[in-house]
């Protein structure tokens, strides 16, 4: 691979982590929403370059912009980007830290570095990964997991009213009769 | 359930279990209807009971004269397991029936005595309904003790021997709720049953022993093999004969478990008379001539035997001098009485042992009944003052001798059976304990020229402490008011008292040096090696000896008697500290009780508090308090944060991929 | 293509997938206050697949491109769950109303939640495996914090959807690796790939340690158990108790099948750390246990315990032997705990006087001195817990235990046994407060409730005097699996 | 079928109680006893159709389930080791039933209910042939007797409810775990059929022997094992108290005899002198800490490890004497310890304290009670005559000459024993009956009803019976004891 | 590229994601990092695909996709909920169950 090539993954590996950490780091949660879309970008990208371009592409529209707006307007409507009051679980910063490097010398030494030999990206097939071709596989190998995915959607949609659904006040219930 | 015999045996054997029965009978019959029939009703249907044993004992004896080689009756199995084939079975054999003889014999004329006694008693202990009771355990004790004698086989005797000493726990502790601190009479009762215990351990040991080693318990079967083990495992025989003596110290009371016969004296006097001095207290002299076949091929134990039976001679008759009490005397006395049956044993003259156990039965039971009588003749006196003379000043103590003295006119029957018993009892020829006591006497100086010496200075202070008495109770001046109103007591009381009295005057007729009728009885039974001869030498010196000791007691007590119940003896005035150890009993009670009585309860009180609550409780407890405390601490961690929860999950994959992959 | 044999596999599922859709809509229909239609309704759906699936049992089929799969164990497990919902439901009728949450939308979510459960014991695909853990978690998360205008509630519902996400990306990252490792997604494809020895070995074990955690804390094993006791608290009773039977069942079911189908080749490695596991669940759930003076935290501790016990019947999975008894007990086991949970949480709900509140132990003081049957049912599920016998779970620890000695844990057994000792304990505490100390609470005992605690009692004793009929139920249901 | 019927009969009077309303109390007690009456009267019907030489008399044997292939037996069956205990349970339940008609006054319903249970339970531990069955029915007992214990008991009751069940259950879960084994690998539970097979197990047998015993050891209660017992008894009602003494430890020693012996005789021997330790440091220590008590109820109680004491040194002496022996001193320990239990507590319902020192001289207020209680407490000291005395000597006979222990030393040691209970017995006979009455509580208290004598005179029959003509029960046991000793012996053999 | 390379990225994110969820108080956030955890897997997923040429995987992530969807649904409604109550999404306030 090209020296271009090298430096534009490894530019895209900072970006990606950087991202991921700025959004872990920084105290403002509306920050931390916008390092996420950042890092979702780059992710996307990595699809690109992976041969995936739907999921590259349903990765910016529905995560980096439906859910992440989603986000977004949620911390806005709280207005909960910054938290007050003081840490309290003063141990658990090291301690996390800890563990995160165990867990991530664990995955990367034993998967990265001493079982994947290099082995370079194949060229893909010009329809391997195409719209059609992932549609076509959804709607006949995987359409129960699609059924089931709308359920799933489906109770998601009900539970989300559920859980926000205006509760009447006591004095309401009160003046109307209700119990 | 019954056993019966089929070969041919002379019919009036088989009327053995009788002995046993009549008792029973007399029990049932006063458990039953006693309360109707009033005191009177009572004493007779538990008299002719006894009697009635009595009755059959001559009839045994009369069917041993001529059928010699006795007899044995099965009556009931008992216990069958395995190996072990244990049946009640009666023999009447000459030794069975002497014992029989003297059990029933004196024991129906205490039970006539009782009747008369009891009736006193019960009114000034204040509890008539007791009487019942009374005679309802002495027919128990009677029952017993016929069983133990009558017994064909070590468990049948053991059955008798342990049952004889629950009626004399039951006995001594009659007027439970009197004695020292109202509790001293339960403390004597539960002491005597203790150290009967340890005895009857000591008993249980020696019949396992016998058990394993002969197979069997029967007497025949056992004494059979006696020869063999004697040469094959004399270590045995020595075993069990000393195992057999730890049951003799108990029940004879002899060093070291005869403290609990002086407080047996807590049981009214038919009782010491009957079971503390003539019967019950025997069966340790009764089991050893029993046993002789085993003492015989053990030799080393029969000299332990036989010392510890001299030592306890000199030993008791020590203390008695010492004692003030009138039942208390008589009761050491017993005790070195029954050593002197204890080492004639352990030098093989088991004759002269029996010998000296039937004249004893007679002169102790005379003694003690008298002391009764005495006892009686006190307390009416006590009442008479106490109605007479209205408050009539500080308690007094009707057993105390120092409150006695001049007796001899207020009672003379008493006096003079007494005097009778006395003499009888302190080797003065020709009265029974001459020729009993004689015989050992004899026996000693044949045997170890040291015993003799020790028994015969324990002839001497018997002598010594029974004319002591005399001249106290019965000589000088009344020393209180209780003697100055004292009465004689009824016929009832005194008429067995005379019988007695004629019976320790000519009791040693029995074995009358030459003639030696008892000896030629018993060689049916136990073997005999040689004839006892009469040794005038000793017989002449012993009489010599008592009577010097008569006189030395006159010379102390009858010629100046006491001034008053509060004056010194004149013995602790030349004697000093050696008086005052022997009144206090050498301090041989308040030694077991540090060395023995107390550690053992720091120990119960040890092993229940700290041990057992503190320690293996507190394991227990423990266990809980540490779960609980894990629980506590397991607790903390679920503090309610989710992250902390997070947390856990990463802790876990953390974990498991570790383990995982540093195993690939 | 979609053919009839693939619907009829998947049959019970779709019956309960459209009740709830259409009871979605008919509930509009159906006024405030008699909402107890909706949940007549709900079950009436549950039964229908009920009868559905008992009608299949014993028959095995793939179907969806081998998606999903029927066999004795599915149907069994469907069996435990279908029942679970009804006696959910039925716990849920009064309890709603009394806690002034009675929405219909419960009872839709809790179908859909069902749905999702009994499409995991069918899974046979990671992506099915996934989809049914949400389509049973989503619902659920709604279902816990469904008295929301209770902090308690909304904070159970917090915690139980932040861990229950993070659970899911382990069992997505897992998921992956495994994909990784074998290129396939599909049992059969992971499998093949296993078998001829192309699959990456250590990206395998990784994703098989990721996936255990996620199951692990579907089933509230150590240390994946800590939302457990939180959740089980804040939660409305009638969904804890649910929870504490159905989502272990498909979790547990899940665990069993990808263990068996996926993980034979681990059991050596696996077994270990199973048996590590296990023995800390069943440590940590009973000893935590003793501290809890809340009814509810008692039990969710409780249930903590007993998912250490069936993951005791996981340790010997690899051992060819001893497999089919060991799932079978396991099996035997859920039916054991479910009877009896359900049997304790219908106590639980009797007592529970506003929501949250009256829950501690000393609420129980005198209620078996005064409802003597109540006492005399309650007595018999702290005895099954306890796994005392003549009742159900004493044959569902003998069962296990058996399993786990046969496969040569006696060390495993015996600690079992051990903190089955502590948990007699607990168990006793209950009973204590019951009949032996003074009190006079009333209770809320509603017929529905009644019912459940009279059928639940029934069944642990009497199955327990009869076992034989469950024991060859689980049994012939193992022999079916596929 | 005899077995059933009589093993199952309480639960008829169950039954009938469950219907009755809560306030007919007294019609409770009537069904309960009449319950119970029948039920001994069925034993009695048992009795008469059983033949001692026969190692399983009636035996019901029925298939129940199969587990893993392993079938589970509903298997009973009654032989000389296991009928005298089957007697003691049924002759004991009415008894105890009919020392309640005053003493309980709650919930007696409850009460009867959990009474009639443990009956079942109980009969069903001696009759058991399947170790499941067996299991099942021991620690079923623990249920109705935990509830006896925490309901109707003193002040620390749920204390010691609590420590009787989770010592018990401590104790059954390595039998449990045993048990799991030999069916894994004998592949059946019937204990007749496990002895044939021994070989399989025979090289695990002492591990086996040691998680039964233990279970075993905790029941009797074997020393260090036996705190939970002090505590239970003396917080349990009379009635349970007296069923706990006479028939539950009881299923510690009978596991030992039915279990431990056949099923692992080489371990039995190996352990033997063990297990002799443990009784004689029970005999002795048991007397000691029962001599230090206050409280006449854990006096006797401490006792009663002392007196089991007697009985695992017959169990373990491996002879014929000595396992006689102690099967007959289970009855007897039984009897006595029951009526002392009994006594107790007709005491305690007149003065409402146990403490020794708030007695002293009752013999002369109650005479009838005392008399009884010197018989019963004459018998509890192995006193001859009394049955006490016929299980004691046989035992210690036993012990004496066993060739495991190898050693009269034991028995030696052991029959201290004797001293040791007359210390602590006639200090409590001292100090409740005799003395000065020194309490003026004690004055005005009334001698035994008509209803209190019929209750003890049973016992005081037997303590009798047994103690002159024991012949019939020993009958009833020695064909099995030999059975069995002979079966251990020639294991033994191997052994050597 | 080698596959390790998406590999040591994907792993990076992942436990960036676990921190997230470990040490920040925000709810919010730590849902976000939540969705991170996924990508991370996400990655994974569609780096294989391509190694193996298979599409499973990218349809995988395509379900994942579907399903973090319906989560943040429920999950932000959720917050919305709680945040009515409690006035913050400080999850550390959530702690009035434990023990």
């Amino acid at each position: 691979m090209s020296l271009i090539g090298i430096l534009f993954y490894a530019f895209l590996a900072i970006i990606a982590v950087a991202s991921a950490l700025a959004m872990l780091i920084d105290r403002n949660a509306i920050h931390s929403a916008l390092y996420l879309v950042l890092n979702f970008a780059t992710v996307a990208v990595l699809y690109l370059a992976l041969g995936a371009p739907f999921i590259a592409f349903t990765q910016i529209s529905v995560y980096a912009g439906a859910i992440m707006v989603l986000f977004l307007f949620v911390i806005a409507l709280l207005g909960a980007e910054k938290l007050s009051g003081s840490e309290p679980l003063k141990t658990h910063r090291p301690l996390a830290i800890v563990l995160a490097l165990v867990f991530i010398v664990e995955i990367v030494l034993f998967t990265v570095f001493r079982n994947q030999d290099i082995s370079p990206m194949v060229i893909l097939t010009q329809d391997f990964a195409s719209p059609k071709n992932i549609g076509l596989t959804m709607l006949t190998q995987y359409a129960l997991p699609f059924e089931v995915v709308a359920f799933i959607l489906l109770s998601a949609a009900v539970g989300a009213i559920m859980l926000t659904k205006a509760e009447r006040s006591p004095a309401y219930k009160l003046s109307h009769g209700e119990k | 359930m019954f056993l019966h015999e089929t070969t041919s045996m002379d019919p009036r054997f088989l009327l053995v279990p009788l002995v046993v029965f009549l008792p029973v009978v007399g029990i049932l019959l006063n458990w039953l209807f006693g309360k109707r029939l009033g005191e009177k009703g009572i004493g007779a249907i538990a008299s002719l009971a006894a009697g009635g044993s009595f009755v059959i004992s001559v009839i045994l004896m009369l069917a041993l004269r001529e059928h010699t080689e006795g007899a044995v009756v099965p009556f009931m199995q008992w216990i069958s397991v395995g190996s072990l084939d244990l049946n009640w079975t009666f023999r009447v054999d000459t030794l069975a029936v002497v014992m029989m003889l003297v059990v029933s014999g004196v024991g129906t004329l205490i039970h006539v005595y009782a009747v008369g006694y009891m009736h006193e008693d019960v009114h000034h202990q204040g509890d008539p309904a007791r009487f019942r009771r009374f005679f309802i355990f002495l027919n128990l004790f009677i029952a017993a003790m016929m069983i133990l004698v009558s017994a064909d086989n070590f468990l049948m005797l053991f059955v008798g021997w342990e049952g004889v000493g629950l009626c004399s726990y039951l006995l001594i502790g009659f007027w439970f709720e009197k004695g020292e601190d109202g509790l001293g009479n339960a403390r004597a009762a539960k002491k005597a049953f203790v150290a009967n215990r340890i005895g009857d351990f000591g008993l249980l040991i020696a019949i396992f022993l016998i058990f394993w080693n002969f197979g069997s318990l029967d007497f025949e079967t056992v004494f059979h093999q006696v020869p063999f083990f004697a040469s094959s495992q004399p270590g045995v025989l020595v075993a069990i004969a000393l195992f057999m003596l730890l049951g003799v110290t108990g029940k004879s009371a002899q060093i070291p478990l005869y403290v609990w016969l002086p407080d047996a004296m807590a049981g009214p006097t038919p009782v010491s008379a009957l079971i503390h001095a003539a019967t019950m207290v025997t069966a340790g002299v009764y089991l050893m001539t029993r046993s002789q076949v085993i003492f015989s091929a053990a030799p080393q134990a029969q000299q332990v035997v036989m010392w510890i039976g001299a030592i306890t001679a000199i030993f008791a008759a020590l203390i008695a001098v010492g004692q003030f009490d009138i039942k208390k005397v008589l009761a050491y006395s017993t005790i070195s009485q029954l050593g002197f049956m204890v080492a004639a044993v352990g030098m093989g003259a088991e004759v002269a042992a029996m010998f000296h156990l039937v004249t004893h039965a007679f002169f102790k039971a005379l003694l003690f009944l008298s002391a009764g009588s005495v006892i009686l003749g006190m307390e009416k006196g006590l009442e008479t003052n106490h109605h007479g003379h209205g408050e009539g000043g500080e308690h007094t103590d009707p057993q105390d001798m120092r409150n006695m003295g001049g007796l001899r006119k207020k009672m003379p029957i008493t006096f003079w059976v007494y005097l009778a018993g006395t003499l009888a009892l302190a080797g003065i020829a020709p009265l029974a304990g001459f020729f009993s006591k004689d015989e050992i006497l004899a026996a000693a100086n044949e045997t170890n020229k040291f015993v003799f010496v020790i028994l015969i200075s324990a002839a001497f202070l018997t002598a010594f402490y029974m004319g002591r008495q005399v001249w106290m109770v019965f000589f000088g001046k009344t020393r209180s008011s209780a003697a100055e109103h004292a009465k004689e007591s009824a016929p009832l009381v005194t008429v067995p008292l005379i019988i007695l009295a004629i019976l320790s005057i000519l009791g040693g007729g029995l074995n009358f040096p030459g003639v030696l009728t008892l000896e030629h009885w018993l060689e049916h039974t136990i073997n005999i090696p040689h004839e006892s001869a009469f040794n005038l030498i000793v017989a002449a010196g012993s009489l010599a000896i008592a009577l010097v000791a008569i006189l030395l007691s006159w010379m102390v007590y009858g010629r100046t008697p006491l001034a008053d119940s509060k004056s010194i003896d004149p013995l602790a005035k030349s004697l000093g500290g050696l008086f005052r150890a022997m009144n206090k009993k050498f301090m041989v009670d308040e030694l077991y009780q540090a060395v023995i009585l107390k550690p053992y309860t720091r120990i119960s009180d040890f092993f229940a508090n700290p041990v057992d609550q503190g320690f293996i409780d507190g394991i227990v407890n423990g266990m809980g308090s540490l779960a609980n405390s894990l629980a506590n601490g397991l607790r903390k961690l679920q503090n309610g944060y989710a992250r902390t929860y997070a947390l856990s999950v990463v802790v876990g994959i953390v974990a498991i991929l570790a383990y995982l992959l540093f195993r690939v | 293509m979609t053919q009839m044999s693939d619907l009829l596999t998947i049959l019970p599922v779709f019956i309960v997938v459209i009740w709830a859709v259409l009871l979605l809509l008919i509930d509009l229909w159906i006024p405030k206050g008699r909402k107890g239609i909706t949940a007549l309704l709900a079950v009436l759906g549950l039964a229908t697949a009920l009868g559905v699936d008992l009608a299949i049992q014993g028959q095995t089929s793939f179907a969806f491109n081998q998606m999903v799969v029927l066999d004795g164990f599915s149907s069994f497990l469907q069996v435990v769950i279908l029942a679970s919902g009804i006696t959910a439901i039925a716990l849920a009728y009064d309890y709603l109303k009394r806690m002034d949450i009675e929405h219909g939308e419960y009872y839709v979510l809790l179908l859909f939640s069902i749905a999702g459960m009994m499409l995991m014991t069918q899974a046979y695909n990671l992506l099915m495996v996934f989809l049914s853990l949400e389509l049973l978690s989503i619902p659920l998360y709604v279902l816990a914090g469904f008295a929301r205008s209770r902090t308690e509630s909304e904070e159970a519902a917090l915690k139980y959807f932040m861990l229950g996400a993070f659970a899911s990306g382990f069992v997505l990252y897992g998921s992956a690796m495994i994909f990784g490792s074998t290129g396939a997604i599909d049992f059969p494809g992971i499998v093949a790939a296993l078998n001829n020895g192309s699959a990456n070995l250590i990206l395998f074990v990784i994703g098989a340690a990721l996936l255990l955690v996620g199951f692990g804390f579907k089933v509230a094993a150590v240390p994946f158990q800590m939302w457990t006791p939180d959740v089980y608290q804040g939660a409305p009773s009638s969904i804890t108790a649910f929870m504490s039977v159905a989502v272990k069942a498909a979790g547990f079911a899940v665990l069993l099948r990808v263990f068996l189908v996926l993980f034979p080749s681990l059991a050596d490695k696996m077994t270990p750390v199973l048996w590590m596991i296990a023995v800390l669940t069943m440590l940590v759930g009973n000893v935590v246990a003793l501290a809890q003076n809340n009814i509810k935290r008692l039990l969710a501790y409780s249930s903590i315990a007993h998912a250490g016990y069936i993951l005791m019947a996981f340790v010997g999975y690899g051992n060819g032997e001893v497999a089919t008894n060991s799932i079978s007990s396991a099996l035997f086991y859920l039916v054991a705990y479910g009877l009896t949970s359900f049997g304790a949480w219908a106590l639980v709900i009797a007592i529970e006087k506003e929501y949250g509140k009256g829950l501690m132990l000393e609420d129980l003081s005198g209620l078996g001195k005064r409802y003597p049957w109540l006492g005399a049912a309650m007595l018999i599920f702290m005895l099954s817990f306890a796994g005392v016998p003549l009742t159900m779970g004493f044959w569902g620890k003998f069962y296990l235990f058996r399993t786990a000695v046969q496969a040569g844990n006696v060390s495993l057994a015996l600690i079992g046994l051990l903190t089955s000792l502590v948990s007699a304990f607990y168990y006793l505490r209950i009973i204590v407060y019951m009949f032996m100390k003074p009190g006079d609470r009333e209770l809320h005992i509603d017929k529905w409730v009644s019912l459940v605690l009279v059928v639940t009692a029934l069944a642990v004793v009497a199955l327990a005097v009869f076992p034989g009929l469950i024991f060859e139920w689980a049994a012939q249901a193992v022999m079916l699996l596929q | 079928m005899e077995l059933v019927l009589m093993t199952f009969f309480p639960l008829v009077g169950v039954l009938a109680l469950v219907l009755l309303a809560p306030h007919q109390k007294n019609v409770m007690r009537w069904v309960a006893l009449i319950t119970s009456l029948i039920t001994f009267g069925l034993s009695l019907w048992v009795l008469s159709q059983f033949d001692p030489t026969k190692s399983t008399n009636m035996a019901v044997q029925l298939p129940w389930f199969r587990l893993a292939g392993v079938p589970i037996e509903f298997y009973l069956g009654v032989d000389g080791l296991s009928i005298l205990m089957v007697l003691l349970t049924t002759f004991l339940t009415p008894i105890s039933i009919l020392s309640t008609w005053k003493a309980v006054e709650e919930q007696v319903k409850g009460f009867m209910i959990f009474f009639l249970l443990l009956e079942v339970g109980m009969l069903g531990v001696f009759l058991a042939l399947d170790l499941v069955l067996f299991y099942i029915f021991w620690e079923f007992t623990l249920i109705p007797m935990y509830f006896l214990i925490g309901i109707w008991g003193g002040k620390r009751r749920i204390y010691a409810a609590v420590k009787f069940f989770l010592f018990t259950m401590a104790g059954s879960i390595l039998m449990l775990l045993a048990i799991l084994y030999l069916g894994l690998q004998a592949g059946t539970f019937s204990q007749p059929q496990l002895i044939a097979n021994r070989a399989i197990y025979a090289g695990a047998e002492m591990l086996l022997f040691l998680a039964f015993g233990i279970a075993f050891a905790i029941k009797v209660p074997i020393f260090p094992l036996h705190t939970w017992l002090p505590d239970a008894h003396v917080e349990a009602p009379t009635a349970g108290s007296m069923i706990l003494a006479g028939v539950l430890l009881k299923m510690g020693a009978y596991g030992f005899l039915r279990f431990n012996l056949p099923l692992f005789p080489q371990a039995s021997v190996q352990a033997a002198p063990v297990m002799a330790i443990l009784a004689i440091i029970g005999i002795i220590y048991g007397g000691a800490v029962a001599f230090a008590q206050k409280d006449v109820k854990k006096l006797v109680a401490y006792s009663s490890v002392a007196h089991l004491g007697f009985v695992v040194l017959g169990i373990f002496a491996l002879n014929v004497e000595g396992v006689s022996g102690a099967v007959l001193q289970m009855v007897n320990h039984g009897i006595s310890t029951g009526a002392l239990f009994l006594l107790v507590g007709m005491i305690y319902e007149r003065r409402h304290t146990r403490e020794l020192d708030a007695f002293g001289g009752l013999w002369k207020i109650m005479p009838i009670y005392a008399g009884i209680s010197m018989v019963v407490t004459l018998s509890s000291m192995g006193l001859p005559a009394l049955n006490g005395f016929v299980g004691e000597f046989t035992i210690l006979v036993g012990a004496f000459g066993s060739k495991v222990y190898g050693s009269p030393w034991f028995a030696g040691v052991a029959t201290t024993g004797v001293i040791i209970a007359a210390v602590y017995l006639l200090k409590m006979y001292e100090k409740i009956f005799l003395g000065p009455v020194t309490h003026s509580e004690n004055k005005s208290l009334k001698d035994l009803s008509v209803r209190e004598i019929i209750t003890l005179a049973p016992l005081v029959v037997v303590i009798f019976w047994i103690g002159i003509f024991p012949k019939p029960f020993f009958d009833l046991i020695n064909p099995a004891v030999e059975q069995l000793v002979q079966l251990v012996q020639s294991a033994a053999m191997v052994l050597h | 590229m080698p596959i390790s390379y998406f590999l040591a990225i994907s792993a990076i994110m992942f436990v960036v994601g676990i921190l997230g969820v470990v040490l920040r108080r925000n709810a919010l956030v730590m849902f976000m990092s939540l969705e991170l955890m996924f990508n991370a897997a996400n990655l994974i997923f569609v780096t294989y695909a391509n190694y193996y040429q298979v599409l499973s995987g990218q349809i995988f992530v395509f379900f994942i996709m579907a399903v973090a969807a319906a989560e943040v649904a429920v999950g932000l409604a959720l917050m919305v909920a709680i945040f009515r109550n409690k006035h913050s999404i400080d999850i550390d306030q959530m702690n009035s169950l434990k023990g």
